[in-house]
Formats: structure tokens, C-alpha cells, sequence
């Protein structure tokens, strides 16, 4: 069959496109609420492993401990940086234009780390380790981009 | 393992950029035919089972094993999919075959990188609540993870580098392969910043291409081939999910997952007890981090590790002396070709990078960002 | 704490996946969705050991796990094997709009093949008016219009006895 | 199988249309612990964790990941697999296969949709193959449609009969606390529904569901000594069909068709000879009505042609003398990953006499479960109250 092919390749371009929508739950409306309302972040203990985690979970993933909206407490708004890169190339799914700036914020009273963008300085100028405070976005609309990035403090 | 399970037969189609000639199924049954006329084997007298390894998302496909069910055999038989790093559907014929259930397992991983965009589908692995809206995607989260190690442990650019000048090198001398050459650690440096500190010659290219394997309980693998490359050890972990939950310099999962395999095989000394590694580096800085993930060595000294040239294919522990991923092998077929190139050069066959008498090899694979699940594979000629 | 409102609105996150893909349609496709739109012709494949002919032709006869060799022209006739009034509006891909509901659906075995299409059909939407084993024939749409698709078929026909 | 396994519990949420007070983790948990609450089994004795979902469905990649504080996977090891409808019950297959390997003595299986956060209709026309098919958009109506013309032609049966199977279904679900699906309706409602695709009505097509189940297997050592009543799984079959060749809707077939060909072998296994003696109460995928008298055709429980008799006469009634979906089945509650998982649970239920409300009213000592998904698949799963039954 392979012998006399003549027929050019056959490609054909199609996108699948599904409009979902994702729930946050009670514990993370509880905490999109707040985001979005007061300008507060929230992060939830565990009793039992004595850490507060960032994002707010209901179920402690290291001793599977249920964890109440009770157990909900406010952390930041400052953090230290963990770690960061800035990424050169443009996704349809940036939210913001290349050359932009990722980083993983430790939030005060939060022992584990919020992944955000980093603005307002120069990609030089940071370092693991700096302080970093949260600018909020004028319109929010309870989603994590109700924070509009980090900046060196 | 009071049973044994051995990898009789392994196929690979070449990898490649762009296979634009064939469609999906087309491509895995290069590799099935070429497994199945290596072995002798028949699906319909002698494979009972059938594991494929792809994802939806990836082949576009809603329930994609759709595609393969003609290709594979599945036609009123058996198979099963795998929406996982291909390495995990070696762990997973083993324990069909351990169960008693199964004698003959056919192993497919698949994936066409070249037919979508690898940022895309992967920013949908991201939880749409918290993260996925930031836009990261493998790269970006790679990035922070190669920050966070190479600053806590001293990995220096060079080091990383290091990695992509000896894969490619060994990739030169395998010949399903794709991206390859020599290069020096200048040009990786010289290369362009993808996502800082990970340059363009740190990352797996994208790349077309199927595996399929044939692996047998130890009675039927004995009348199959003479060189089985026997099944030792097993083991697999998931880690915690966020970014920031981790600890991104360390690989807590891929040790409780080497811990299980190792036992199992009975390796005390991985530095030691092992001939060769293959690993699934992604991104040159991930074949540091799980080195010492694998218990190679401590914290931190994977680079002076790589440098002192103990890895290359002279050393005396090679690892991906067949250009591991940065040589352009596909997502999900990934960690398969892992386990392949290990029984390969377990079974001497690894055409043209064949290290010298190979007992005991280790094949390494993992799912999700910055490696959320591992696999962990001990191959042994015994 | 104070802290939480238990009378809560709940929050969610609408999110668009939007993935482009660029599908190969391999080398047994190929034939026949060229074939198909530059010559309004259908072709199957026969398999060498069962004699099946499959529509669309594909790499392997999935009963005897053999590669597929022989190319087979079929008619642009057949039977209509099943069928089903559609209520619900179907999106029309060449125009993006729903196709109008109701409308006729069904199988049709081209004569020569084993396997079926499924398509619209042009008939009154009326299950006395159809039935199965009515002769069906493809009509194209002009080749102009045609993509290489199964849209390039307009509809089957009924042929009148 | 080298060792013999059991469930030794299970869980399941309450299903339901919206869900809008958890996410996929949350939701997920709840049946996770209620299996483990069900096997008084702590999250540390587990050995392993497998998880089956369409993630497509979701639109969201490795969900297995993003789902390890729900799953409690956190540190263990496991893995996911997606078969589509089936895949509920081809985890529960995979977990049968690591307990009795020996490598593992706890396995806890997990299959879950969030059917409403995802496009369901978008990523229903991707099973289609991209360059045949999917640009009609056929949709499964279609083909259960043609299922329900060919059969209605082929034996004289008539749109009453799918609305009884219909009626059953809901009056089923309403006894039982966990189903979706909880409708007063009479046969007349169901042919007053609106027409989807001749004859298939809305109420003769399963719902959107959202929910998890959550089962744990164990070893037989294990089961003895932790569980009053396991329910051993006896045997499990698997079979799939070609990618094109959907022959299941030509009630009149010759070919050789996955759900016969599975039964042939699983009751072959067994030594079934008459599978409505042997099985006391059958668990069965059925997406659409029509689908349930084939299945009934299929599984022997009567002749060709004969299954909407069984229904006429009440046969697969709760109460009647081979009862089918006692729980209200798919047509009452479909959560795609836990659908084929709920049918195994549901029958280890009715075994264990813990199915409450819609306990079938005589004894059950053997269950059989189906799957059904794909390009027309099933996982068939025989289950026991004795171990050697």
C-alpha cells in the first residue's frame, strides 16, 4: 500500500472547548469572601500537626485530620519569598503579558506557600528570603487574582 | 518477591519532532508490531492483558484508549488505561501478573507532543481554585522548583548544564533518538532563558513516539527469551499537591518510592548495588535532584556527582546513557522508555549505548509538576 | 473567631479550557478523506484473513489483529440500518449553527462495506416515512465546499424504489 | 487470583444535580471516609490508593494529584486510571490485583465525577474520532436511540416498556437515601417527557450526577479478622469493543458482542449454568432504558427478545424473583468515575443486607455487577457472601 502513496499528509486544526466552572467549597468561599471583601487572607491550622496551611483545606493531607471552618485563621499579609522565576515566553493562559515574574510567597503564620507573581521591582533585585507584601487588585471578583501580585517590601 | 515477573520484549518507535504522516493508533502499533514480531508472540494466543498509558487531554480524545483498543487488542478482550507516567503501568502489569490473574502483559505508552501545546494542557493540571488561573504550567513550575534546589544546595548553572552536554552526548550513539550532539556547557549557558535559571537546552523538547513492552510471569518468560530482564523491585508514592506545600528541594516522594522498590529488590547500598540508572529528567536540574532522590548520594552532591563524570557512560554508575528525556522522548512514554532502556541494556541489546555488563539497573518515572507521584523500577539479570 | 460566616454565599471560578489540537489523520484516513473530498469517493479497507471491509479505513482488522492492505471502492448507495428522529438541535459544523430540529439521523451501510456512517438524512422527520432496509445514496455538497470531512456529505437520500 | 480478596467497606456520597458546598477534594472525601468510618479502618492502614475518573470531564489533568488530601494518598503509593464509564469498577479490578499479589493487604479504590464544574456536552463529543464523527456530534442519544428502534422493530416491544424500566428506576431510588434521581413518577409521566431522540425520552436517559464511592479491599486474613461481613469478589471480566464498530444497537446482531462475550466467560469461570438462579440480585450499567433489556438479553437472564417481558412482568422488580438496580441504578445516579464503583458497592450491599431501604426482600447470597463504557465496554464483577460460594 505504501508503494505508490500519493496522497499529501492530511492534518486538520480543531480546538475542544469546555467552559467549566469550579466550586470553591465552604472553605474556600470563607475564604475568597474575605479576599475579595476585606482584603484578608486566610489559611487553616491543623491542631494535631500544629501547621496552618495555605490554601485553606477541610481535610489535613499529612494526618488526614478534618479541619473546621472554625480552624480558619488570617496569615500575612507579609511573607517571605521562597522562590521565583520569570518566564519569557507568552501562553494564551497568562493572565498577564511576558516577561512576567512567579514566585512562592510564605505568608506569615502560614507554614506552607502561595504560588503568585511577583511586580515591582527589578528581577535582579530579588532574592529568596526578601520580604514581600500583597497588592490587591482594585476589582475583585473572588478569584486568587484578587491579589494582583507580590512586591518587595 | 516469592514470584517473578520479567520484561520479555520491548519496542520503540524512532522519536521525533513531528510525525504528521501518522495518526495515534498508527504510531503505537509501529512499536506493538515490532514487540510482537521480536517475541514471537501473538496477541490473540499469548497476550492476556493489555495496559495503555496516555492521556485525554494530551491525545485529544475523550476516553482515549478509544483510539488503541484495535491496535492494542482489546477487541472483546482486556485492557486497561493508565492516565499516568508510562513507568507506573510497569508497576501496575506487575501486580497483575503477581496476582495470578494475568501470564502476559502488553504494555503501550503513546503521546503526540507535536499535535498541541504543551503549556496548555499542562496549565490543566494546575487546581482551578487556587493556581491554575496564575497561568503556570510544567515549565514555569520546574522553574521555581530548579530555583529553590540549585539556591539551597549550591547547584550551579554549569552543573545543570553538565547534565544536558552528557545526554545529548549519549543521546549521539542512540538511534531512536532526536535531539542529540555534541555540545559544551557554553552553548546550554548560551542558550535562551526559557524560565530562569531553566534555558531552552534544559528542557525536553517536544516529541512524538510510542514504547510498547511485553512483560511475563517468570514460567512463560522462561519459554519467551533467554534474556529476560527480571522484574526486582517496584514502588510508588504521590507527594503532597500545592507548590508550596513542599519542600521543593527535596524529593520526599521518590525516596519513599525508591525505599519500597529497593527493598523489595534487595539493594542496601543504592550507590553501590546499582549498575545504571535510567531517570526522567524533564528538565536537566530534575536528573540532580533525583539522584538523590534514588539515594546515589547525599543532598546537593548530584552535580559535583555528574561532574566528576561518575554518571557518563565510562563512569561506574551511568545514568540515561541513552539521552534519558532531554533526547526527545514524549510525555506519559516517558518513564515507559525509562524502564525499556534499563531492560534493555540489561537484556545487552541497548543498540549502540550498551554499557558492559549490566546486573542490576534502576528505571525512575513521575507524574504531575515538579514530580507530584514517583515510580520507582529495579530491573536485575538474576 | 469570628472569622467565618457560616450563611454564606458559595464561591466558584468559571475557567475556560481551551486546548488547540492538530489531529494527523494517518495514512488510512488520508486516503479516504482525500478521496472523499476531491472525488466525492468512498473507500474502505478489507482485511486479508476475515475479508471484512472497514469503514473508516484503519491500520488494524481489530478481530484478527492483522494489518489492513486492501483497498476496496465502495458505492455511494446503501442501507439504512437504524435511525432515529433527532430533537435535539445537533450543531451544524460548516455554518457553527444548530442544526434545526427535528430531523431524520441514521445508519447507512454503503453497499461493499461492512461497517456503517452515520449521517443526517434527507427525510421527513416521521417514523412512519422511514425505515429499516429503505436504499439510501450520499449527496455531496459542491466540491468547492468540501473539506475533507464527513460534513462533506451533505445528507443520504432516499432512493425511490 | 493467588490470594482471595474481600470489601471489607465502602462509602458513597449523596448524589446529586449541584454540589456547589464542596470542590472535587472535599467531595471526594466525604466517601472516602465513610468507607473508612464503613471498614473501621483508619487512613494509616491503608496500603495503597487507586483512583478512576475522566478527568476531561472536569477539564482538569492528573486530578489523582491535585486530590491527595481528599484521597488520603498522601504518602502512599497508587495510581489512576481513566476507562470511562467502566473505569469505576476497572479500579475496583486494579485493586483486586494489588491485594492479591501479596504486595499489598488494605487497598482503598476511589471513582468520582463533579459532573456540573465541567462541559459535559463539549467533552461528550470528543469520544468521537476527530476525523470521523466528531463533527456530526451524534451524541449517545443518538445511538441508544437507534439502540431502542432496532430493538422495538427486531421484538415488538413498545415505548411502555422503556417507561416502566424508567419507573422503576426512580421508585427504586426512592429507597435509597443516596441516589439522585428520586422521582414519584408513573409510566404516563415518562411518555409525557420530552422527546430527545425518537423514541428515547428525557426520562429514559440517566441524569448529570455529581458524586464519589469509595471501596476497601483486603486479604483474606485481613478480612476475617477485621470485618463481620466481607464480600468476596469471586471474579472479574473485561471486555472491550473496536473503535467503529458500535453493533451492540442492532439488537439483532450475530457478531460476537462484548457484554455476551464477558458473561460467556465470567459465568464459564464460575460454572454458571442459569445466571438467574445462581445470582440472587444484579447491579447493571444501564445509560438508557433500552439499554437495561439488553443487558437483560445479554446477561441470559432471559432469551433474545425477551427482556421486555421481564419488565412487563415484574420480574426485575426489588420484590420480584430477579431483582435488577434495586439502588435505582444509572438511570437514577450517574457520577461517570463512580458509576461502574457504585454498582459493585450497591451489590456487595444488597450481600451484606446493609442496602436499608431497598434491600431486596429474600436472601442474597451472590451479586453480579456491570460496567459499561467507552465504544461499548464492560467490567463484569461477581461477588459472594461466602468465601467458598
Amino acid at each position: 500500500m505504501a508503494e505508490n502513496w500519493e496522497y499529501s499528509v492530511f492534518e486538520s486544526d480543531q480546538r475542544i472547548v469546555a467552559h467549566s466552572r469550579y466550586y470553591a467549597g465552604l472553605m474556600g468561599s470563607c475564604f475568597y469572601k474575605k479576599l475579595r471583601d476585606e482584603k484578608k487572607i486566610l489559611g487553616v491550622r491543623c491542631e494535631k500537626c500544629d501547621k496552618v496551611f495555605w490554601p485553606p483545606r477541610s481535610t489535613c493531607g499529612q494526618c488526614f485530620s478534618k479541619l473546621s471552618l472554625d480552624s480558619m485563621v488570617e496569615i500575612g499579609p507579609y511573607g517571605t519569598l521562597e522562590t521565583f522565576t520569570m518566564v519569557t515566553y507568552r501562553e494564551p493562559v497568562h493572565p498577564r503579558q511576558a516577561p512576567l515574574i512567579y514566585g512562592i510567597i510564605r505568608l506569615d503564620g502560614a507554614d506552607t506557600g502561595m504560588a503568585h507573581f511577583i511586580d515591582g521591582a527589578d528581577f535582579e533585585k530579588l532574592a529568596i528570603g526578601i520580604r514581600v507584601r500583597p497588592i490587591f487588585s482594585e476589582t475583585r471578583n473572588g478569584n486568587i487574582l484578587d491579589i494582583d501580585h507580590f512586591e518587595p517590601m | 518477591m516469592s514470584d517473578r515477573v520479567a520484561i520479555v520484549g520491548v519496542a520503540q518507535t524512532r522519536f521525533s519532532p513531528k510525525r504528521p504522516e501518522v495518526n495515534y493508533a498508527e504510531m503505537a502499533y509501529e512499536a506493538i508490531e515490532e514487540v510482537l514480531k521480536n517475541t514471537r508472540l501473538s496477541i490473540e494466543r499469548d497476550i492476556d492483558n493489555a495496559i495503555s498509558c496516555s492521556h485525554d487531554i494530551w491525545d485529544g480524545q475523550t476516553i482515549s484508549n478509544i483510539g488503541i483498543t484495535d491496535v492494542i487488542g482489546g477487541h472483546l478482550r482486556n485492557e486497561e488505561k493508565m492516565a499516568m507516567d508510562g513507568s507506573t503501568a510497569v508497576y501496575y502489569a506487575t501486580i497483575g501478573i503477581l496476582s495470578g490473574e494475568f501470564d502476559c502483559t502488553l504494555i503501550l505508552a503513546h503521546t503526540k507532543m507535536s499535535q498541541t501545546n504543551r503549556n496548555i494542557v499542562n496549565n490543566t493540571a494546575f487546581d482551578p481554585i487556587y493556581t491554575r488561573l496564575l497561568g503556570l504550567d510544567f515549565t514555569s513550575a520546574a522553574a521555581l522548583q530548579a530555583k529553590r534546589y540549585m539556591s539551597c544546595r549550591n547547584i550551579t548553572e554549569k552543573l545543570t548544564a553538565g547534565v544536558v552536554v552528557k545526554n545529548l552526548s549519549n543521546a549521539a550513539h542512540n538511534p531512536v533518538a532526536h535531539n542529540k550532539g555534541f555540545y559544551t556547557i557554553e552553548d546550554v549557558l548560551n542558550s535562551p532563558l526559557v524560565a530562569h535559571p531553566i534555558r531552552r537546552m534544559d528542557i525536553a523538547p517536544d516529541s512524538d513516539g510510542a514504547v510498547a513492552m511485553i512483560v511475563a510471569s517468570e514460567r512463560r518468560a522462561k519459554i519467551i527469551t533467554d534474556r529476560p530482564a527480571w522484574i526486582l523491585g517496584i514502588g510508588t508514592c504521590y507527594d503532597s499537591y500545592y507548590l508550596g506545600d513542599r519542600d521543593l528541594s527535596d524529593c520526599w516522594a521518590l525516596k519513599k518510592a525508591a525505599a519500597q522498590a529497593y527493598k523489595m529488590a534487595g539493594i542496601n547500598d543504592p550507590s553501590q548495588d546499582i549498575d545504571l540508572i535510567e531517570l526522567g529528567e524533564e528538565f536537566s536540574y530534575q536528573e540532580l535532584l533525583w539522584l538523590e532522590g534514588l539515594g546515589i548520594c547525599g543532598p546537593g552532591e548530584a552535580g559535583e556527582l555528574t561532574a566528576s563524570g561518575l554518571t557518563a557512560v565510562d563512569g561506574a554508575l551511568p545514568v540515561n546513557p541513552s539521552g534519558g528525556l532531554l533526547s526527545g522522548v514524549p510525555t506519559n512514554v516517558a518513564g515507559l522508555n525509562r524502564v525499556a532502556e534499563a531492560a534493555l541494556q540489561i537484556r545487552g541489546e541497548a543498540t549502540g549505548h550498551q554499557i558492559k555488563d549490566v546486573k542490576v539497573a534502576v528505571a525512575q518515572g513521575h507524574s504531575g509538576f515538579c514530580g507530584q507521584h514517583h515510580c520507582v523500577i529495579v530491573l536485575g539479570r538474576e | 473567631m469570628g472569622l467565618v460566616e457560616y450563611e454564606q454565599e458559595l464561591i466558584s471560578i468559571p475557567v475556560i479550557v481551551d486546548v488547540p489540537y492538530r489531529f494527523a489523520a494517518g495514512k488510512y484516513m488520508t486516503k479516504f478523506l482525500t478521496e472523499l473530498r476531491d472525488n466525492g469517493r468512498f473507500f474502505g479497507i478489507r482485511c486479508p484473513i476475515c475479508n471484512r471491509v472497514q469503514l473508516p479505513p484503519r491500520v488494524v482488522c481489530a478481530v484478527c489483529h492483522v494489518k489492513n492492505r486492501e483497498w476496496v471502492e465502495l458505492s455511494c448507495q446503501g442501507t439504512l440500518v437504524g435511525f432515529t428522529i433527532m430533537y435535539l438541535p445537533l450543531t451544524d459544523p460548516t455554518t457553527g449553527k444548530p442544526h434545526e430540529p427535528p430531523f431524520s439521523y441514521g445508519s447507512v451501510r454503503l453497499d461493499g462495506s461492512d461497517s456503517v456512517i452515520d449521517h443526517f438524512l434527507n427525510v421527513e422527520p416521521d417514523v412512519q416515512k422511514i425505515s429499516v432496509g429503505m436504499r439510501m445514496k450520499a449527496v455531496f455538497k459542491p466540491r468547492e465546499q468540501r473539506v475533507g470531512d464527513l460534513s462533506d456529505i451533505l445528507h443520504f437520500d432516499p432512493i425511490p424504489e | 487470583m493467588k490470594r482471595n480478596v474481600a470489601i471489607i467497606g465502602g462509602g458513597q456520597t449523596h448524589h446529586a444535580a449541584r454540589r456547589h458546598d464542596v470542590n472535587q477534594v472535599e467531595m471526594v472525601n466525604e466517601a472516602v471516609r465513610a468507607a473508612l468510618s464503613d471498614a473501621r479502618t483508619t487512613i494509616d492502614e491503608i496500603d495503597a490508593v487507586l483512583v478512576g475518573n475522566m478527568e476531561f470531564f472536569e477539564g482538569c489533568h492528573m486530578t489523582d494529584c491535585w486530590l491527595v488530601d481528599g484521597t488520603g494518598a498522601y504518602g502512599k503509593p497508587g495510581l489512576k486510571i481513566t476507562t470511562g464509564g467502566t473505569v469505576g469498577a476497572t479500579i475496583v479490578c486494579a485493586g483486586v490485583h494489588h491485594v492479591a499479589s501479596g504486595l499489598f493487604d488494605r487497598v482503598l479504590c476511589v471513582g468520582f465525577e463533579k459532573q456540573e464544574e465541567g462541559d459535559t456536552g463539549a467533552i461528550l463529543s470528543g469520544v468521537a474520532h476527530p476525523l470521523f464523527g466528531r463533527s456530526m456530534a451524534g451524541a449517545a442519544v443518538g445511538y441508544f436511540a437507534m439502540m431502542a428502534t432496532s430493538y422495538m422493530a427486531a421484538w415488538g416491544a413498545k415505548e411502555e416498556h422503556s417507561a416502566m424500566v424508567a419507573v422503576k428506576a426512580r421508585q427504586n431510588a426512592r429507597k435509597n437515601e443516596y441516589a439522585h434521581l428520586k422521582l414519584d413518577i408513573n409510566i404516563q409521566d415518562v411518555l409525557n417527557s420530552r422527546m430527545l431522540a425518537y423514541p428515547i425520552r428525557m426520562l429514559d436517559m440517566c441524569p448529570a450526577s455529581n458524586g464519589a464511592c469509595a471501596i476497601i479491599l483486603a486479604d483474606e486474613t485481613t478480612a476475617k479478622d477485621r470485618c463481620e461481613k466481607p464480600v468476596w469478589i469471586r471474579a472479574m471480566d473485561t471486555a472491550h469493543n473496536e473503535q467503529f464498530e458500535l453493533d451492540w444497537r442492532d439488537v439483532t446482531t450475530q457478531k460476537s458482542i462484548f457484554s455476551r462475550v464477558s458473561a460467556a466467560r465470567i459465568y464459564k469461570r464460575l460454572g454458571v449454568n442459569k445466571p438467574t438462579d445462581y445470582f440472587d440480585v444484579f447491579e447493571i450499567y444501564e445509560p438508557a432504558t433500552w439499554a437495561e433489556m439488553v443487558w437483560y438479553e445479554d446477561l441470559g437472564l432471559c432469551g433474545p427478545g425477551e427482556g421486555f417481558k421481564l419488565i412487563e412482568n415484574n420480574k426485575t422488580g426489588i420484590d420480584g424473583p430477579i431483582p435488577v438496580n434495586p439502588s435505582g441504578g444509572i438511570l437514577s445516579t450517574n457520577c461517570i468515575g463512580a458509576s461502574a464503583m457504585l454498582r459493585v458497592w450497591e451489590a456487595a450491599l444488597q450481600i451484606r443486607g446493609d442496602a436499608g431501604g431497598h434491600q431486596v426482600p429474600k436472601e442474597v447470597r451472590r451479586a453480579l455487577a456491570t460496567a459499561y463504557g467507552g465504544t461499548n465496554w464492560t467490567v463484569l464483577t461477581a461477588l459472594s457472601r461466602n468465601i467458598d460460594d
